[in-house]
């Protein structure tokens, strides 16, 4: 069902845990769901120089936390923008069509915590103005 | 294949090597059509019926009380549209409950569409009927009450001698989907007043593809799938006999020394369920305490979610299933788990391990020592558990 | 077993060898349910979309328009309810043959009760349908045209490209039941204009027990059985790995070498018709002459019964098949022997010999030796050939 | 499906043939129906000295009728009026029950063949007076 790259990040996620003082931090899904991904970013000088997630999930809501946590880490924010769900579940060598709201989960697990850091900091991040964490992944499948 | 710890005999058996040896030579040797009269028909005849007079007589009934099916679906299928449709001048309204399989629940989901009633029955916390909703909800127009012998995710057994009882006072048909029941438990249909009764081979050490109807003689009942005139015009298409010689050998071995193998199950079982209380914590067993299938497990681990439990479980070469939404294919976790009060987030998190006759006690301590592992694992990932932790 | 020279492959075939033994690891060894996300899940799961895309690519469709049912009469049914519940708004109009399998038939006198209308088109001498009545039939009720690829017991072959012409120009659906050509005739659904078409494993050396329907994308029609996902959704219940796997092999051994193995076919066919005519009087073959099924032959015997000469045959150790009435459970003969202007006496003396892979030279010149005095032996029994011969 | 006694009189049938000059001939069924029965009687001193039959039909027609000629041969007339289509059945250890009416023909053959007797000779025969040869056996199922 998963590909090689999908059952190695949820063998051994990279980034798991939780930062102190993060300045960023972002929750999404809903444990109704079956799914919460929950993001902690670092940064400095306008880059992601810490990132650590924590996941309620099936294998690849799992997995795909852990790639978008490798994806951003050492990344600009607006590198960071760039990455979609698209290029997550790419980068997982794809994902099973059922299964797709991971990734989009991903990419707003992210978007969620620059949007944290964004307010916190008052610091504007193009991209961010119609984001809404809230929106349904489901609906992405 | 490396090493395997199958605990998922609810789902599917392998075919047990007798019973293979028994369907070998009907693939190439006794290939015959049994509608044909010369004697490579005849034989296929005389084994389809010594099959079908074997399935009879373990559960009390006639051999010609038996029709042959694909499985467990087609039984299921078949028993509720062709009672519907050969009955509905007497009435439109079906009984049920909100814990069948799919089998059943979506095949009366499509007679509702074509305007039948039909009343779907509440559970309690283990997944038990309430008689007296069952009682209350019989009407004139009630023709069929369709109650499962025993849950296959959580295991509880149902009052079936009650509820039979209830329809025959009530000249209502009673259909059971006995499916994770069969072979495992006796059933007499006489004493339990069933009229009719599906079951599927591949539950109890039998080949896949192939079931039965049991059908009371003179119940009413449409035909599902019509053509030839085989299982006595009833049933059409030819026989899969070497799919019926391994059911009927499978049955008889599901019901030598019984008693035995339920009491060695019944031990693993509550060895497992015990392993599993003593050593993790948030965890909460689903279906009756007692009133369970001997091999049914089925728990609850709070704040983790079941298809990475079951992906964990893979790992360490154990297959099991789960409730959860990612394994069924759909949004929402099982209808069971959610009937019988579990919130989302919990039912999420459910596993069942069914233990059968292959299984050893050896298999039962790997299991609960790698579950530890495993499942400190994803709760240290996992946000929820992290709550909980700040709240102690 | 005694010799046989097994001349009824129209009936059922043996499983090959080679069948079988892709099989038999999915029995006992690689026996998880397809549904399943552990490993072992995993490989039934790929076994089965294996057979699916070797099944769809043999008749030029795609794996996902295959879709695995118990059999041909399964698959019939499905496609002639399925269709006729989807699209009852648009229409309540069918067309098929009068020599259809009762597969179709008698599907179409159950539709026929629930309001839908049935033409049943006439065939000629050969059993070969009118394609003028076909179009004149159509109206704007017409919603499906189920005419089989070619007929079991006399052979014949449609002229199914002029058909499914015809259903397109309309914008009919059509249906083709291709159980007797599939693995003996090439097809390409998309040349010949074919919506739906109907296999059973069990007549190209496969397994009983497990067949298929295969649905062109966006054809609107009904589940048969519903339940649990499998199937896309569209056909419930556990999966028949070992009887899937058997259907994929066995597909991909028939359509090898399938030129030569049908020249070989057609010799002995041709073979075995002149040995009757130039040793047996009174004879007569039935279905078309040349447009038939390689190994498919069919003759009546005047003045003797079918059964009885099965009989005969039988004792001699060879197997074959009639469309007599005692040999079909009803008091009528074939209705496809009628259909093509048999007169009732003359249809019930019909012999149908068809040849598979293992048949050989010398088979059919026993066959041809030991008819002979059968046939003399029953008709020196006859009141029947005594009048004949009074009369000459 | 068929008992070995059956098997043994389909295979070696009694008494086939014709009888020249036969002092009772029958003949029931219909070719429509697959299957026709033709006994043939010599009667002498009101005993069945000589019985030949000729059947079309199938494997239980002929067994039926085999077994019926010789469980009248040498009888007397009254004697072979109580052969039934069930003591007919009997003696080959039971039919099919969709067969049944090939013995039911071999009973109304032998009372048809009395039945010429009778007229011919215009000798009454107790039992024939209701006696209707062109019944249905299918009837009888
Ligand atoms: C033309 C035709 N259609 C349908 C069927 C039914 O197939 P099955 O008996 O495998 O269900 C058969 C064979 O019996 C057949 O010859
Ligand atoms: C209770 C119950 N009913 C019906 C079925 C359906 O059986 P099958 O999948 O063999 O058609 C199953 C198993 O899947 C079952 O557990």
């Amino acid at each position: 069902m998963y590909s090689e790259k999908v059952m190695d990040h949820f063998q051994n996620p990279r980034n798991v845990g939780e930062i102190k003082n993060a300045d960023g931090i972002g929750e999404v899904g809903n444990p109704r769901c079956g799914d919460i991904m929950k993001m902690y970013l670092k940064i400095e000088n306008e880059t992601i120089v810490d990132v650590k997630f924590k996941t309620f999930g099936c294998g690849s809501a799992i997995a795909s936390s852990s790639m978008a946590t490798e994806m951003i880490k050492g990344k600009t924010i607006e590198e960071a923008m760039n990455i979609t769900n698209k290029s997550v579940a790419g980068a997982l060598d794809g994902l099973p069509p059922i299964k797709m709201h991971c990734s989009v989960l991903a990419e707003q697990a992210i978007k969620s915590a620059l949007l944290d850091y964004s307010k916190k900091n008052n610091v504007p991040i193009e991209g961010l103005e119609d984001f809404d964490p809230t929106e349904d992944p489901h609906d992405h499948h | 294949m490396k090493k395997l710890v199958y605990m998922d005999n609810s789902a599917t058996t392998p075919v047990k090597q007798e019973v293979l040896d028994e369907m070998l030579p009907y693939f190439n040797i006794k290939y015959g059509n049994p509608s044909s009269i010369y004697s490579l028909g005849s034989h296929s005849r005389t084994a389809v019926e010594t099959s079908r007079e074997k399935i009879g007589s373990t559960i009390n009934a006639k051999g010609k009380e038996i029709f042959f099916t694909a499985g467990g679906t087609e039984a299921d299928n078949w028993a509720i549209k062709g009672v519907a449709y050969a009955n509905k001048e007497k009435g439109n309204h079906i009984i049920t409950s909100k814990i069948e399989h799919h089998g059943i629940l979506h095949t009366c989901e499509y007679l509702e569409k074509q305007g039948f009633e039909i009343t779907y029955l509440d559970v309690d916390e283990y997944g038990v009927i309430d008689l007296n909703q069952l009682k209350e909800s019989i009407t004139e127009k009630t023709i069929l009450i369709s109650i499962m012998f025993a849950n296959n995710e959580i295991g509880t057994i149902q009052p079936i001698k009650e509820i039979g009882k209830i329809a025959k006072e009530n000249g209502v048909y009673f259909h059971t989907d006995a499916v994770q029941a069969i072979g495992h438990i006796k059933i007499d249909v006489d004493e339990l007043n069933i009229d009719m009764l599906s079951m599927a081979a591949h539950k109890f050490y039998g080949p896949k593809g192939i079931g039965a109807l049991y059908i009371r003689q003179g119940v009413k009942i449409d035909s599902l799938i019509t053509g030839g005139a085989q299982e006595r015009n009833r049933r059409a298409g030819t026989e899969n006999v070497p799919g019926i010689v391994g059911m009927g050998k499978a049955i008889e071995l599901a019901y030598e020394n019984l008693d035995e193998k339920n009491e060695k199950l019944i031990y693993l079982r509550e060895k497992l369920i015990k392993g599993i209380f003593d050593n993790i914590d948030y965890v909460r067993l689903n279906g009756h305490p007692t009133n369970r299938l001997p091999g049914n497990v089925n728990i609850c681990f709070e704040f983790i979610e079941g298809e990475s439990l079951l992906l964990s479980l893979d790992m360490e070469g154990i297959a099991g299933s789960s409730g959860s939404a990612c394994t069924s294919g759909t949004l929402d976790p099982s209808h069971v788990l959610l009937s019988i009060g579990l919130p989302h987030e919990i039912a999420h998190g459910s596993l069942r391990l069914s233990l059968g006759d292959f299984n050893t006690e050896d298999e039962v301590n790997y299991v609960v020592e790698k579950l530890i592992g495993i499942v400190a694992r994803l709760r240290a990932m996992s946000p929820l558990y992290e709550k909980v932790k700040e709240v102690r």
